[in-house]
């Protein structure tokens, strides 16, 4: 359970790099012999070799796009995430604030952004901020609703401790609930870094000056569908990146959790 | 120091109500160490869950030092009857929590900490977690927790009853001695009629559901008490005895207890 | 797919199924294909027709080499640059909807743009990547205007009307027909430079389909044609009935929007010279490739043939 | 802490359904002055007014269209839900399988659903399948990330005491596991609830025969917007009404967590 | 019955291991009552999670009606040291548990779910949910989880820590009566040494870190036996001053036990 004698390096280093490099593996197999077998055009699904081979046609334009899109992702995450967390905070301090504004927040999210990303185009105008907007908007509500549940979560035990020992609200906030909170906002989190990249890209693909939705959106027109998989691939591996670094830091910052749970 | 008036609980459940505490009346006076016994379920925890400010009483009320109680008091410090502690701090860290959240100099506490560590036989553990500890030493992190505080009252809930019998003498010493020397005013719920009948001043046999305070008895033994010195063997046997009966007394209903 | 599965197509007793898809929604001037359905014109050529709303030219084409469409409508010029450059090449157009092409330069009355020239220094929002983007450096020049002069925005075309009316640009480069939508939008005056000015030879949209089913039911092909035209002929000879016809299709879509599409894009439908609706010619089309050749769209070598069955065309 | 003797009835409407309307009502007049005050035309914000008479115009279609994007959105939701949770299932099983495929799964995830619109079209169909497969994509993940974080959840007592039942893995699964989890499951069908509509829409705006999706194209074309705002408040009132199904739901399934946590 | 030979564990934690146990021998006779007390902290919940299979020693072996122990076995049950109840099931629930698990049929339990649950006093909160009682109601729940097992092997840690005196012996009496009744054999953790000589046929005492078996102590008092009759005061007193003895005795470093 708590005590794990049995996970030597090598065996972990096999789970942990080993297995998800084979799962790849495996996909990409799985992939090009789709492609092979079905003898499917590359207009339809290119072969990964026509994939490798559209990024290497281009491959410091792709690049320089990539890291332009995850500019734009990794601002608008950091601000949806920490705004959502900090509504998140607001709406713990006072119920009566959530019971008032969640039902709009809810509704408002459900407007598909990509219908939005029109009008933030006219607002904010043809330029990084409105981009910027798009992506907060996606990674705002994935990271509230879970840091509310994960503010709701904490154990009676220890909210009558810090009761006990006359603790302030912000005290109690600090020391027992954001921290009992954590595990949960990975959760969303999680979400939200997938989303971040998507609402890179919507935005991009409205105003296609810059970025990996720009290259999808030149490629489509001159149906270059390996080049538009270059940088869906691109997309892809950033997403898996980000995903992880956010595993990652969960594992940094909550090693407890794996302790008293499993 | 505390005074209860006709005080009352009752929980409202979905299968019906629990009344678990009616009417109750006690004084407990400055520096007075009351025990509080009573059957498993009789409302114990809920007597001091009330007094800490935990939770409101559904009739009557409990002063502290003159003052209605409606929330916790900083002078109060309160030992649960499940640790309760924060399972991402260390040992050192979970004992400095009232320290830190009273804002108190860290330096000049850490010692005390240690001290209280050292105390309860647990210096070994201090940048241990909780979950790497055992239930009992789980209830001297604790116990630890609440003694940082020096508080005027200290609630008790079964503070030793994961200890054994060695560390819970021990235990019983030390927190004597605490109580003389701060003149702490104490209210201790245990299940020993012996921890009972070594600590307390006076104890408290509760009857259960709905809990009442069914007798008061004053343990005039001379201080400082142990188990092992049997100065007073005789007082001790028959203040126990006396709780004993009054304990097993509730089988006969209605019957005022005598002894 | 579904369409002309009837290996003989010899039993006129039998309906064809064949699903037809729009250049771009259901607008005014995509009415009359459901002008043709509800007029009976499809019943008559003995074809149930499934329309379908279009996105523009790739996704069209896509639908029409997936096989979910037989037959779609979409930007000529467009096409033939895809399939010059090898991109798009299994399809061929059978009629022409718009004889002139409907690309135009659009501005507001307050920009004080009234011709190509003033654009010089002005920035304009195209569609990213579109035919109005392609094609904007050889108007430009055609018309005496450096084309590096304008700082040209490319968009997805959802938002130009938007850019317009905030003045985040001075100009768009859009179809004519959404003249109606930008001063709703703007409510403004609204200026507009059509490409045709200077670039006669362009046609507009066209109808076309896939050469394997030409090859395989020509008679399906030439029945649809026909159905078809008669519909856009019926639409711009009764526009009102017309964008009622459309309103009954999509609700949302107001039947004064469709008659003024319908009125706007009517002389740009009837051929100069008394050619019946639909028509195209070889020379034409051979100029239109020159042209698209010459402006570096796409590489020589593409034979009018391979992007028109004139066999199909309606003649004088 | 538990016992809420004060949640008397009048107050708890109040707070249940009062503050909520308030909150809407004051938005609403916040909508209203600002187009009023900063004399907004219809085209860039439509004052509330505007937008109900358009609705007014069509309500039967409108109506008639939402019911069809509700549709799709309710189809798609619960299979990507049902999805998300039976892949975290199979994740718990096999943390194998699970190192195998979790990369994948959030590389997949980060591509933009609005690019693969278009290829879901391709090999779909222009039918509601497509569109259905949409909603299902972007719902599947958050269920999924929020499962197995629920599953992984659970305290090492419960673990052990379901262990010292030798309890087979599929008791300790549905007796322990799943019910313990059902909190944090929660978290992500909140999360998914928005992300359904959102997904019917992209699917509605690619392909946009049927729906509120179609109605914004359509009306984005005549530059109505009052038309396509009363289509995004439809879609927005869905949301909302999706949202607090699921936390309806949510109450009447796990009422124990309000009890042993706050 | 229970074989444990050779058994040690160590924990292996951030700041340094700890030695649980070390090299425990220890057999315990087929219906066999042993109690094993020792210091808290001292590997006794650690030693009863490693008979009942929940995790593996890191040297020795035990082994259970001959078989060596891999995982846990459906006729040894053990009451954990928390209560460890499902808070989403009603008391009722939460003890019929083992026999949903065990697919065994629910209506034939049903009626031993409702004896168990009288005899520990529970028989009004049956229907309740497990936050809605107290500590020592929760610890009777647990109990009546294990008792409705009906197993061979019983493994009990500390289960009528949290419960008042009273109901203390009267759950003794009926765990003597089961244990006769049934022959099962039972490891029971306790601090009490009274509780230790009322039950136990041989008690097993300690040493702390690393916990080692410092002695082996039979208890030849007729049974059934009970704190009420007084029968054998004598014997009681004796067992239980050799027993106080040891557990003193540690604080003499390598000083082998006498008595
Ligand atoms: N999961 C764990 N990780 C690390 N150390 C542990 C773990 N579990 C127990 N220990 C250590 O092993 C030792 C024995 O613990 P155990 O719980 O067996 O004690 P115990 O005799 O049951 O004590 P108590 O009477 O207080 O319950 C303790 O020093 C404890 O710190
Ligand atoms: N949160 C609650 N909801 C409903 N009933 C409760 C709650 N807390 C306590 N009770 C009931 O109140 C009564 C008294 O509980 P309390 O915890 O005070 O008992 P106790 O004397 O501390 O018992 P123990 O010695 O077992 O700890 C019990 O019958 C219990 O079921
Ligand atoms: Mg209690
Ligand atoms: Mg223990």
């Amino acid at each position: 359970m708590t005590d794990k004698t049995t996970d030597a390096g090598p065996r972990r280093l096999w789970f942990n790099a080993g297995l998800p490099a084979l799962g790849v593996v495996l996909a990409l197999a799985l992939w090009w012999l789709v492609t092979i077998a079905f003898g499917i055009e590359p207009f339809w699904l290119p072969a990964p070799s026509d994939v490798v081979e559209a990024f290497l046609r281009l491959p410091g334009h792709l690049t320089e796009q990539a890291g332009m899109t995850l500019m734009t992702t990794a601002v608008g995450f950091a601000i949806g995430s920490i705004a959502g967390a900090a509504v998140a905070v607001l709406f713990a301090a006072s119920s009566t604030i959530e019971r008032m504004t969640m039902p709009l927040i809810a509704a408002i999210n459900a407007v598909p952004k990509a219908a939005l990303a029109p009008l933030l185009i006219v607002w904010i105008g043809l330029n990084t901020q409105a981009k910027i907007v798009m992506v907060v908007l996606l990674c705002f509500f994935p990271v509230l609703v879970s840091t509310m549940a994960g503010l709701t979560s904490v154990p009676n035990d220890l909210r009558e401790l810090s009761h006990s020992l006359s603790a302030s609200w912000w005290q109690t906030f600090v020391k027992v609930r954001i921290t009992w909170a954590l595990p949960q906002i990975f959760v969303g989190l999680k979400v939200a870094s997938s989303l971040a990249i998507i609402g890179a890209v919507i935005a991009e693909l409205t105003n296609p000056d810059r970025g990996l939705g720009a290259v999808i959106v030149s490629s489509s027109q001159s149906a270059d569908t390996p080049l538009a998989f270059a940088a869906l691939t691109l997309l892809a591996l950033m997403g898996a990146a980000l995903f992880y670094l956010v595993v990652a830091m969960e594992r940094i910052l909550v090693p407890w959790t794996r302790a008293i749970s499993s | 120091m505390i005074k209860i008036a006709g005080l009352s609980r009752t929980f409202q459940g979905k299968s019906g109500t629990v009344d678990a505490l009616h009417n109750i009346d006690l004084d407990v006076g400055n520096g007075e160490f009351l025990a509080v016994i009573g059957r498993s379920g009789c409302g114990k925890s809920t007597l001091l869950r009330i007094v800490a400010g935990l939770i409101p009483p559904s009739r009557g009320e409990v002063l502290v030092a003159g003052d209605p109680v409606t929330r916790p008091r900083r002078d109060v410090a309160m030992v649960f009857q499940r640790p309760a502690l924060l399972p991402w701090r260390s040992v050192r860290e979970n004992v400095m929590l009232p320290v830190e959240i009273f804002r108190w100099p860290r330096a000049k506490h850490r010692d005390h900490a240690q001290r209280l560590l050292e105390m309860t036989g647990l210096e070994g553990f201090a940048d241990r977690l909780p979950h790497e500890l055992s239930g009992g030493m789980q209830q001297r992190v604790s116990l630890c927790r609440a003694l940082i505080q020096r508080p005027k009252v200290l609630l008790m809930d079964e503070p030793f009853s994961a200890l054994d019998a060695l560390t819970r003498e021990e235990l019983a010493v030390e927190l004597q001695r605490i109580h003389i020397q701060l003149g702490t005013t104490v209210i201790f719920v245990t299940h020993s009629i012996q921890e009972a009948v070594l600590l307390a001043d006076r104890v408290a046999v509760l009857s259960a559901r709905p809990g009442r305070v069914r007798e008061l008895v004053d343990i005039d033994i001379p201080r400082p008490r142990s188990f092992g010195h049997n100065a007073h063997l005789e007082e001790v046997a028959a203040a126990s005895a006396e709780l004993h009966q009054l304990l097993l007394g509730e089988h006969l209903p209605e019957t005022p207890a005598a002894t | 797919g579904g369409g002309g599965d009837d290996d003989t197509g010899a039993s006129p007793k039998e309906t064809d199924k064949v699903a037809y898809i729009t250049a771009f929604g259901a607008v005014g001037r995509d009415s009359f294909a459901w002008v043709a359905k509800e007029k009976g014109y499809f019943a008559e050529a003995g074809i149930e027709v499934d329309i379908k709303k279009g996105a523009g030219n790739a996704p069209n084409l896509t639908a029409l080499k997936a096989g979910q469409v037989q037959f779609a409508s979409l930007d000529f010029t467009g096409a033939v640059i895809q399939a010059g450059k090898g991109e798009f090449t299994d399809w061929r157009a059978i009629a022409a909807v718009h004889q002139q092409t409907l690309i135009s330069v659009m501005t507001t009355k307050d920009t004080n743009i009234s011709s190509v020239q003033d654009l010089a220094g002005k920035t304009m929002a195209t569609g990213k990547g579109s035919v109005t983007e392609l094609l904007f450096p050889a108007y430009a020049k055609l018309a005496g205007l450096d084309p590096k002069s304008v700082k040209i925005e490319g968009v997805q075309p959802t938002v130009l009307n938007g850019l317009m009316t905030s003045r985040q640009v001075d100009a768009l480069g859009t179809f004519l027909l959404s003249r109606g939508a930008l001063a709703a939008a703007s409510k403004k005056e609204v200026v507009v430079l059509p490409y045709s000015d200077y670039l006669r030879d362009l046609f507009g949209n066209a109808i076309i389909t896939t050469p394997a089913l030409i090859e395989k039911d020509p008679d399906l092909v030439r029945r649809f044609n026909g159905a078809l035209l008669k519909g856009l002929q019926y639409s711009i000879d009764h526009p009102d009935e017309a964008a009622a016809i459309l309103n009954k299709a999509e609700p949302t879509y107001a039947v004064a929007s469709g008659v003024g599409e319908i009125t706007a894009m009517t002389p740009y439908v009837k051929p100069a010279g008394g050619a019946p609706i639909g028509a195209m010619d070889e020379q034409r089309v051979a100029r239109t490739i020159a042209i698209l050749q010459g402006s570096g769209l796409m590489p020589a070598g593409l034979d009018p043939k391979g992007v028109v069955d004139f066999s199909f065309v309606p003649k004088s």
